[in-house]
């Protein structure tokens, strides 16, 4: 199983990371506390699986592309 | 329907000339409603030198075309046009355009209003402001008043 | 605040660009609403070659003077710009223009749809349309949907 | 006594008058029953008094300018 995982803007910065695969995982959650060793998650983060807003608990499958970001500031 | 996201800077007036041109919309249109967001050179009182956008390319993309679809199911649209600029953003710059077309003005100016908001509460962008105290990265969006 | 009523097919993308440029809004603003309102080929199922515009000119003006100043009073504008032909007029052609400039979005976007409906239902100005079966007067313009 | 009065639009190829100076009236409909010999008043006639939409039973005063009109159509 291979998720690719990724991060943006100030989530990206305090981190420290851009990208990241993890091998196992269930959810969404999980992918956040292999990915960051189990890093406290920032109020209001928000995360897109396959390009989609989605839930913390939704299932992965392997070959998923989640992200994680805070709130979105563009237009 | 069309979608750029652009690093380089653009005229929103040209664009949507040149847009109107290339189209097949000829004599159709009645009505065409636009939205350009700008940098100004301020925001929340703290002086704003420069901004960097962000985005998560693949995602914006395709979040930007959904919203064109919803649009398109939801008014009876001719033609739109969205362009949002990422990278190094200087104050006066347009940041963002949207523009629609339609027979008559409600689906022009409803779909339009509908799009940038849409847009600013959902799209993957992310501003980080530079100015005399450093940098930011802009927390939230303003709720627009 | 700025009107002008035109006997001459204007490009309202250019005005826009002229009006910003010569406007002292410089970085000022974020946020630039417009409608166009252009004549169709197609009214009402019927087809439509030409148009005549007549306005009643001191009225017009008077009005639409009012029109901006009540939108400067419940909006945040920073400027606004209303052009509108009158005089004969070609499929095609923009009829008018309303842009509205402010520092947040919503004030630039609700008062642009606000002149409009209110320049729509008010302003006196008259549609004389010409086609294959002669000319008629617009008996009364649609709710805009 | 002297009033200014206009007509337009269709209205005004209806009647076939575009101007016309009234002496004696004491509101807009006195205007219009002079101006066009009592003519029948078309469904949704508009009437403005010195450039600003009035009723019919306003008063007018010398000087006044008086201005007939049918639903307005532009934009």
């Amino acid at each position: 199983m291979s998720i690719q995982v990724k991060f943006f803007a100030s989530l990206r910065e305090k981190i420290g990371i851009s990208e990241a695969k993890v091998e196992n995982a269930t959810t969404a959650r999980d992918v956040w506390n292999i990915a960051t060793n189990n890093a406290k998650q920032p109020d209001n983060l928000l995360v897109a699986i396959n390009l989609d807003y989605a839930k913390f608990d939704d299932a992965i499958n392997d070959g998923d592309e989640i992200a994680f970001f805070p709130p979105v500031t563009g237009g | 329907m069309s979608i750029h996201i652009s690093e380089h800077a653009f005229d929103p007036w040209q664009e949507i000339a040149k847009h109107q041109k290339n189209s097949s919309l000829d004599n159709q249109f009645g009505a065409t409603a636009s939205f350009v967001g700008t940098m100004r050179d301020f925001n929340d009182n703290a002086d704003v030198s420069g901004m960097v956008l962000e985005h998560y390319p693949e995602m914006t993309e395709r979040y930007l075309q959904q919203l064109e679809q919803q649009a398109k199911q939801r008014w009876s649209l001719l033609d739109s046009l969205i362009i949002h600029r990422v990278g190094v953003i200087n104050p006066a710059n347009p940041i963002v355009l949207i523009a629609c077309w339609s027979a008559h003005r409600r689906a022009a100016l409803d779909a339009c209003a509908w799009l940038i908001e849409e847009l600013k509460h959902n799209a993957p962008f992310w501003k980080k402001e530079t100015g005399h105290h450093g940098e930011h990265w802009v927390e939230k969006n303003t709720d627009g008043f």
